[in-house]
């Protein structure tokens, strides 16, 4: 009978580290993606998260659109545009934002360049958030447009135009 | 209730169990958010256009330059050796062994940052290595290799010194030699062995 | 997340601590179930004593359930996990070949390891004899090359064979098990061997 | 009291014993994603000793060359025959079941069981090589992962041993 005790014994072992694999896997699963890349793809092909500046420019006045700025509270306060909330890059998967970052309001991107503000768009919308925008073009760009010289460009400013005409300059002839 | 007795009722429950568990699809490979977030910040898959030149100048064997852009964008120009893998066709099961793949290192680039940095989550979301981002693609590598901006009379030796090299990468790139073999599409390299995933076992 | 060994790539070092300390397991094991006895082992085959039969199930259902398990909770990533590859000619003429050798030496190879441990002369000569077998393999290789390497249908599983899912064949193994079991009991009882249990 | 003593202590329930076995099997499933095996660490030994005998030797021999690249004696499986070796041997130490003898049923004599363990232990080394495992490394880490290959060869080294033990139930019973 001794051993018996034994092989009750270990059955509960078994059944406790099951229970502890359960409860820790809880804990750690907590950032698995919800999207697959392919998903991701599909949303990523059609460029409907970029917001030209003309545009982002009238939705300054709406309320009902939060303007989100990742950089460092430094740069932040540097300048920002107008009621906008500043969440750092890193700061973004924190407990404290995912309340504002579920609801439904639309809500706009942005940073120095719109290659991080994208990224950040990326991982949001994976990881299971919707409605984000990514601001097309950085503070930069939003300074020289918006605040300076007032007028409202329609064509978005992404960086992906090409700025020179690449195959005349590789000519040898035309250097 | 002898121990043969105990012993199967505990595995036919457990057993039960077992049978109406879903197969997890735990690829442990995949990142989670924030491993991927901080991956982002830390910003260690950028190159820099001055660092693409000197691996083209030098003819490293272990550089892949994957061009994400159309292949119209593609035939009109690309960096000396680039493939070109669209980026609405990335996950394509023939591009596959290229983007996964632990033998070359590939540089995604595009015009800006925006596609290659694109391209680049998407890949390494899924696990994949030795991939990265040429900083500011094409129009950097222009404003700065290409066509050198002169620093100015106040510039530092460093500043200086760096020009000349631009500049002789540009008459490199951009000399006859440089401009003939631009617009020739590479042959597809060989398709790199992909590393078994699965530990090596077993008495074989 | 499980394996450690490729994912967290733990030194080469570590994992071979680790396949010292897994032996330490393996061996105490085998002998506390009486495996380092080759009466005890022949006993399944003329039924007075079925160790092997239940130790061996039973640690392979423990270790499927676990497996199952622990892919469920995800603490392991079942496509890294070694599945042996499956060639159909060898893995049945090796298998023949492994069975006679049972039967006429009485051991397996882990078992004689572990019966040369407490002393057994017979199973040291059973280990100078696979080495000396092994070394045939070696030599005459060429003869064997071709069977050696027909029939390769990868690393299946006996699920997909099948075609049921893994859970349902843990539990298909686990009924079969159980029934075995029962049986190997009766014949334990039917072929009692008295003076050959009493002295192992 | 001395004569109590001297008694070795039972052997522990085969089940129980099955449930530890297949604890440690997961363990090492869970610690490196391979499981148990045996016949890998007698070939390496085996590869160890014609190296370091007739190295060209062992570079011609198709088979050997394949095992040629790390040092032999440094691999998994002969660290864990190792574990295995000093695990037993606690283990009978502490049951009380160490003693240097030959174990062979009455019916046959010291000299023919060392004959037929030597036979049977050749057989068994060349069928591990053939069929790529032995029970432990094939059929138990096999049927573990559900491996067809496993199933096929467990069933191989079972049946054969139940069809051949009237033949050989004189060594036996």
């Amino acid at each position: 009978m001794k051993h018996l005790n034994l092989l009750i014994l270990g059955g509960i072992v078994v059944i406790l580290s099951i229970v502890f694999g359960i409860a820790t896997i809880k804990v750690t699963g907590k950032y698995r993606f919800e999207r697959s890349a392919s998903e991701m793809l599909e949303r990523v092909n059609t460029r409907s998260q970029y917001l030209g500046i003309s545009k982002a420019k009238d939705l300054t006045q709406n309320d009902t659109v939060t303007f989100i700025d990742i950089r460092t509270p430094k740069e932040f306060d540097g300048y920002h545009i107008e009621n906008a909330q500043n969440i750092p890059f890193d700061r973004l998967l924190d407990d404290e934002h995912i309340e504002f970052l579920k609801n439904d309001q639309m809500k706009v991107l942005y940073g120095s360049t719109s290659v991080g503000s994208n990224a950040a768009w990326m991982i949001l919308t994976q990881y299971g958030y919707d409605n984000l925008y990514v601001l097309d073009g950085g503070v930069q760009d939003w300074i020289s447009e918006v605040e300076t010289k007032d007028i409202f460009r329609d064509a978005p400013v992404t960086d992906e135009a090409a700025k020179f005409k690449f195959t005349e300059v590789m000519n040898p002839e035309t250097n | 209730m002898n121990t043969r007795v105990i012993l199967s009722i505990i595995l036919i429950s457990f057993g039960s169990i077992a049978a109406i568990l879903p197969k997890q699809k735990t690829s442990s490979v995949q990142l989670d958010a924030d491993d991927l977030l901080r991956e982002i910040r830390l910003e260690t898959n950028l190159v820099s256009t001055d660092e693409l030149a000197d691996l083209l100048i030098n003819l490293d064997p272990g550089l892949m330059l994957i061009d994400v852009r159309d292949s119209v964008a593609y035939s009109k120009y690309h960096l000396p050796g680039a493939i070109n893998i669209p980026l609405n066709q990335l996950l394509d099961e023939k591009w596959m062994p290229y983007i996964d793949q632990v033998s070359k290192n590939n540089i995604f680039y595009s015009n800006g940052t925006t596609l290659s940095s694109e391209a680049w989550i998407l890949t390494r979301q899924l696990g994949f290595k030795n991939n990265y981002v040429l900083y500011g693609g094409l129009n950097r590598w222009f404003e700065t290799i290409i066509k050198p901006s002169q620093p100015g009379s106040m510039a530092t030796s460093v500043e200086i010194d760096r020009f000349n090299k631009r500049k002789a990468a540009s008459l490199y790139f951009t000399g006859s030699s440089g401009a003939s073999d631009m617009n020739s599409a590479p042959a597809l390299p060989p398709v790199p062995r992909k590393k078994k995933k699965r530990v090596a076992g077993g008495c074989s | 997340m499980g394996p450690l060994v490729p994912l967290q790539n733990i030194s080469n070092e570590l994992n071979l601590l680790i396949a010292f300390v897994i032996g330490l397991g393996f061996g105490i094991a085998l002998e506390q179930a009486g495996f380092s006895s080759s009466r005890k082992l022949a006993g399944m085959f003329y039924g007075y004593d079925a160790t092997v039969l239940k130790v061996f199930f039973t640690a392979a259902m423990t270790a499927m359930l676990g497996l199952i398990f622990l892919n469920f909770v995800g603490l392991i990533d079942l496509d890294i996990v070694y599945v042996n590859e499956y060639y159909v000619y060898s893995a049945i003429v090796g298998g023949i070949i492994m069975g006679a050798g049972f039967i006429i030496g009485g051991f397996c190879p882990g078992t004689s390891f572990t019966a040369a441990a407490i002393g057994k002369i017979d199973a040291m000569w059973f280990i100078l004899g696979s080495m000396i077998g092994i070394f045939i393999f070696g030599e005459t290789f060429v003869f064997w090359k071709d069977l050696y390497m027909s029939g390769y249908q990868g690393a299946i599983k006996i699920s997909d064979v099948i075609g049921i899912r893994d859970g349902y064949f843990a539990l298909l193994l686990i009924l079969v098990a159980t029934l075995m079991f029962w049986v190997a009991e009766m014949a334990e009882k039917k072929f009692k061997r008295e003076d050959i249990t009493k002295e192992i | 009291m001395k004569e109590k003593l001297r008694q070795p202590k039972p052997y522990m329930n085969p089940y129980l014993a099955g449930i530890l076995l297949g604890l440690v099997l997961l363990a090492s499933f869970y610690l490196t994603g391979r499981g148990l095996g045996a016949s890998g660490a007698t070939r390496s030994v085996v590869i160890g000793a014609v190296t370091s005998i007739t190295p060209e030797h062992a570079e011609s021999s198709g088979y050997f060359s394949k095992y040629l690249g790390d040092n032999q004696m440094k691999t998994w499986l002969v660290l864990e025959i190792a574990g295995v070796i000093i695990g037993g041997f606690l283990s009978g130490a502490w049951a009380g079941r160490l003693k240097i003898r030959v174990e062979h049923s009455p019916g046959i004599s010291k000299r023919k069981r060392i004959y037929m363990a030597s036979l049977g232990g050749l057989l068994f080394g060349f069928g591990s090589q053939l069929g790529r495992g032995c029970t432990s490394g094939a059929a138990l880490t096999g049927m573990s992962v559900m491996s067809m290959a496993g199933f096929v060869t467990m069933m191989a080294i079972f049946g054969t041993a139940f069809v051949l033990a009237y033949f050989f139930r004189k060594n036996w019973i």
